[in-house]
């Protein structure tokens, strides 16, 4: 099989509700599976139960053929998480924020000249978090997915407060990610104009 | 594999709910059957101490409580453990069930203890007696463990986070019990669970021993009770709950 | 809990990452370390005004009232160790991390120690002076304090990630921990009040030690699977 | 600061809502009544077990062991009189709101009091009695710290507002609030102390009663500004 | 005049930046001021600006011809303001944060029930904030803003998280604020397609 990602069958509760029953997808390499549907509907909580971060009723997530519960460390290493919060220091700098993801995740820092550059952030490297813009914010947080060099992109609305040029530049990043054999799984509420082979989930 | 399953269908609630009110009458009447004869023979016929005249007849209240206290933090410990470790939410009904009972048992303790310690030691409390101490430490605990769960709404978080307490607060058991070797206490040394035997005259062991086994079986009875109204509640939007509380045919 | 394997060659890095960053932060604001040895100092300071300054009765209750002044200031800066982490989404991104949960946790509590706890420990022969404590005393009491701190910031890290996804009041936190934390307290103040006394010391130290090191190897794990919960 | 003329029909009911936003919120989180509470217990019965527990000694030292817990519970549960409305954004509707800002401070302080400092007030009989405390003692500690615990919040509404956007820790509260607060510790326990004497203790309750209405008519309105600094 | 809302020269620092100088803007009722820019450019601090929670380094904000810091507290209770952040407490529940904002304000609860089906929030009136999704938050915030009655809105990015049928809404209710004679000023990434006249700024 050439599938690296998989969900079966997967149920997930919230309370009283239950978000979706019996939720199946594949995505191997160079795909993108596009959640979408109305607020509410369960697309951060898909997202979440992917990441091992909640746990399904039923089903389970296969990565690489095998169930991500079984090797969840060999998992974590292969993929990176942008949430609604940035999960970053308000108090520490724009770089010492990426020195300490780098020193977690044991990349190197080589080429963060290069991605500040392109994210448009080379000037504030020396800013707390704090005074950045909303936008500013949500940037830093695309550094840590390109600096983190990871397999699997998980991303939850990432086009939100960003500026057009913004929202032209992660189209961009996740065309380049699926061109080197990368997976992404986008939630969001505007479609995703790629060339790239696009899965999508409609959760009601 | 046969083990497996065999567990598997124990755990299932429906299972466990009918298995449980067919175990809890016989737990019942054994344990008040013993609970009247150690009353009894206790209060009645077991000769008063040489030392300590009457007063020494609260050891069938104190001890047995004293007992159950630690047995039904050993029970939710280990159903808590079980439960986080093999994802049996039975397991986790068993574990919060018991530590209101728990909770009750210690307090018993506690009074009963203190009580006696008025004519025996001259003081109701004597802060720092190692004994003394980890058993309200104990109170605490059992506390902790149903604020904990008070704390989370969602059921299933609940029963994992306060699984971990239960695990952790279980090193408190130990200590109770070996206390008074390790430390100069003021409390008695162990009498009855002891290498060479009970060092206590038989009228007296008697109905001690009853009264503890009479309460363990009253403590079983109330747990099973406990659980199968937890289990009830935790099942309330299953279709056996739903053909239990409305038979077929009665809808409304 | 799940078992790690040693095919991590940085599992010291991400350890050091996060000391290093939560140092840096407890840099940044000064307060969290200020806070705890301010309420230490507070506590041991206002007693004696409080209470009046008799001679015998400061000499008498001063190890009680220095390591009550411990256990509460450490309390009370758990309460923020996975807080802050939580609410601004770093906690999702620790436990997303290549690097095995309790490794992390272990960082996490031992930034607090190093943070609230050791600076607690450094200053308390200042006001065991101030309580007219003899001499030698002060020396079991650093070594007393060292250890037993060293338990309460473990201990304090299982409780504070249980509470965290919670309240913010520190009260269910003390709940779940001082039951735990009692047999240090009682420890550490008789031991301290038994090298006054001139008598020996040994089993006390030998315990405080015992506790720290059962804590140090175990906590970390408890601690790992109630974050997990808690970010459930 | 602005003047405030008499235009808005409505003005207590702001205020109405605030304080029942702020009991409704306690309900909910039963941590935070519980907390300083619990604190309060704790500090109390930890001591006697700490210091080991002789009869005279813990009746000499009652009324400050009350006092100083008292304040350190107060203490506690101030710094998260706005942190939480900070930081989830409530803050700014506040202030944006068209009630007069020092009303809506008075109302946060007084729902503070009515969760963390009524409690205490009513608790603390019961700790009295286990420090053996003689009868006509219990009055006069009731009125000291009812007092008391108002002027706490009150002041301590100042320090939280000055610190909300700073830091997490309670360190630059408790620096800023305690030598105002200093003042009432000292007089609450002296008068306690008086009391058990036999002592005439008429000054000391009226010293606190008036320092208790001198921060209700200041307090709101340092606190109103203090709150709009930090909010920019 | 028949200009509302004026800005006069206004001039903005932050730490050592600039964010504008000499800004001038004008709005009479049933008008919409979009606030445009890139991220970072200041849009929010404008916003914050013009409701009193910064202060100007120079100019003035003007309300009905008078300096809004002449009569602070008459120029608050006719504005209501939707921020990156929602505002309420997590921990209560929708209704309860609703209770709570119509004490504040003085207003009544009688259309409660239509605004809360009109935003799709009806079925959530009894659940913790805290469980909401980010869009159901985003509604909740709404919700306040049609409860408030207020005259001026400030809307800082009012449709993230937003599914397109929440878009499509908060384009509908701005156009009925302002054909009753309201005012909108708007900081958003994305145009608003809308009959009523719309004034711009662009920052950078
Ligand atoms: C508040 C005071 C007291 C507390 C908290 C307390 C607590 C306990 C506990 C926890 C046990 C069970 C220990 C174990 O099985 O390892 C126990 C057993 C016992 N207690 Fe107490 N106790 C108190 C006062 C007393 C007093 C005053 C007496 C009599 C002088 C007494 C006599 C006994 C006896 C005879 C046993 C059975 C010992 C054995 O067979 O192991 N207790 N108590
Ligand atoms: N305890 C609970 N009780 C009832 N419903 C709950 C509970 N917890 C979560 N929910 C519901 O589960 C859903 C969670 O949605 P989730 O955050 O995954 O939505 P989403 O698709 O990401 O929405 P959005 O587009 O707004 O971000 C929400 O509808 C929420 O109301
Ligand atoms: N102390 C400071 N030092 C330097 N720059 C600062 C400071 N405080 C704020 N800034 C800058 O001021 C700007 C504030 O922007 P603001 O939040 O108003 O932007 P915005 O237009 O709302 O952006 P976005 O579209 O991302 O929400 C940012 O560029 C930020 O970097
Ligand atoms: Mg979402
Ligand atoms: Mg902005």
């Amino acid at each position: 099989m050439s599938d690296l990602l998989s969900g079966n069958e997967l149920c997930l509760l919230r309370g009283d509700r239950c978000l979706f029953t019996d939720l199946n997808f594949a995505l191997s390499a160079g795909e993108l599976l596009l959640v979408e549907g109305i607020n509410g509907s369960g697309k951060t909580s898909l997202l979440r139960g992917i990441a091992g971060m909640l746990d399904f009723e039923d089903g389970n997530v296969d990565w690489h053929g095998i169930a991500v519960t079984k090797d969840y460390q060999a998992f974590r290493s292969d993929l990176v998480w942008l949430a609604h919060k940035v999960g970053f220091k308000a108090d520490l700098t724009l770089l010492e924020n990426l020195r300490f993801e780098s020193g977690l995740r044991n990349t190197s820092m080589q080429n963060l000249g290069g991605v500040l550059e392109r994210l448009g952030l080379a000037r504030l490297t020396g800013l707390p978090l704090r005074v950045l813009s909303a936008g500013q914010q949500r940037r830093v947080a695309l550094a840590r997915m390109l600096l983190a060099d990871a397999k699997l992109w998980l991303m939850d609305e990432p086009f939100s407060n960003l500026d057009s040029a913004g929202q032209a530049l992660v189209v961009e990043l996740i065309a380049e990610h699926l061109a080197v054999g990368g997976l992404c799984v986008v939630a969001s509420h505007q479609g995703i104009d790629l060339d790239a082979p696009i899965r999508r989930i409609t959760l009601q | 594999m046969a083990i497996w399953n065999f567990l598997h269908k124990m755990a299932s609630p429906p299972h466990f709910y009918g298995l449980a009110a067919k175990i809890i009458p016989w737990f019942a009447v054994t344990g008040i059957a013993l609970f009247v004869y150690g009353a009894i023979g206790g209060l009645f016929y077991a000769p008063p101490d040489y030392q300590q005249g009457d007063a020494f007849r609260i050891i069938y209240v104190h001890v047995p409580a004293a007992y159950l206290s630690m047995l039904a933090y050993v029970v939710m410990a280990i159903a808590a453990g079980i439960g986080l470790i093999w994802r049996i939410k039975l397991s986790h009904a068993v574990a919060a069930s018991a530590a209101p009972l728990g909770a009750w048992f210690t307090f018993l303790a506690l009074v009963t203890g203190s009580i006696w310690g008025r004519p025996m030691w001259g003081t109701w409390w004597e802060w720092g007696d190692p004994r003394l101490t980890s058993e309200l430490i104990m109170l605490f605990l059992y506390f902790g463990y149903m604020a904990l769960r008070a704390a989370i709404d969602d059921t299933a978080k609940a029963d994992k986070a306060s699984a971990i307490l239960a695990m952790v607060g279980a090193v408190n058991i130990p200590i109770i019990h070996f206390s008074v070797e390790w430390w100069s206490s003021l409390h008695q040394g162990a009498t009855l669970v002891r290498a060479d035997g009970p060092a206590i005259e038989t009228t007296m062991l008697y109905p001690l021993l009853a009264m503890i086994f009479g309460f363990s079986f009253l403590f079983g009875a109330l747990l099973l009770q406990r659980v199968r109204a937890e289990v009830l509640f935790r099942e309330r939007r299953s279709r056996w709950v739903h053909d239990l509380v409305m038979p077929a045919g009665d809808t409304q | 809990m799940t078992v790690y394997e040693e095919q991590f060659p940085g599992l010291w890095q991400g350890f050091a990452a996060v000391v290093k960053r939560d140092l840096t932060l407890a840099w940044k604001r000064p307060g969290d370390v200020l806070n705890p040895l301010f309420f230490f100092a507070m506590v041991s300071a206002l007693f004696p005004l409080a209470v009046g300054p008799s001679q015998e009765q400061l000499q008498l209750s001063g190890p009680g009232v220095v390591w009550v002044a411990a256990l509460l200031a450490a309390l009370l800066s758990l309460n923020s160790l996975f807080l802050s982490d939580f609410e601004d989404g770093s906690l999702d991104q620790l436990i997303l991390s290549p690097q095995p949960l309790p490794m992390l946790a272990l960082a996490k509590a031992l930034a607090h120690w190093l943070v609230a706890g050791l600076p607690l420990v450094l200053v308390s022969p200042m006001i065991a002076v101030s309580f007219q404590m003899p001499g030698q005393t002060v020396e079991v009491m650093l070594i007393t304090l060292t250890f037993g701190t060293i338990s309460l910031s473990m201990l304090g890290s299982i409780g504070a990630a249980l509470t965290v996804g919670l309240h913010r009041g520190t009260a269910l936190l003390s709940l779940l921990i001082l039951p735990l934390a009692m047999p240090v307290l009682i420890f550490g103040a008789r031991t301290v009040s038994l090298a006054a006394a001139n008598d020996p010391v040994a089993a006390g130290i030998y315990f405080l030690a015992a506790y720290c090191i059962l804590t140090l190897t175990l906590a970390p794990f408890a601690t790992a699977t109630a974050l997990r919960i808690s970010s459930e």
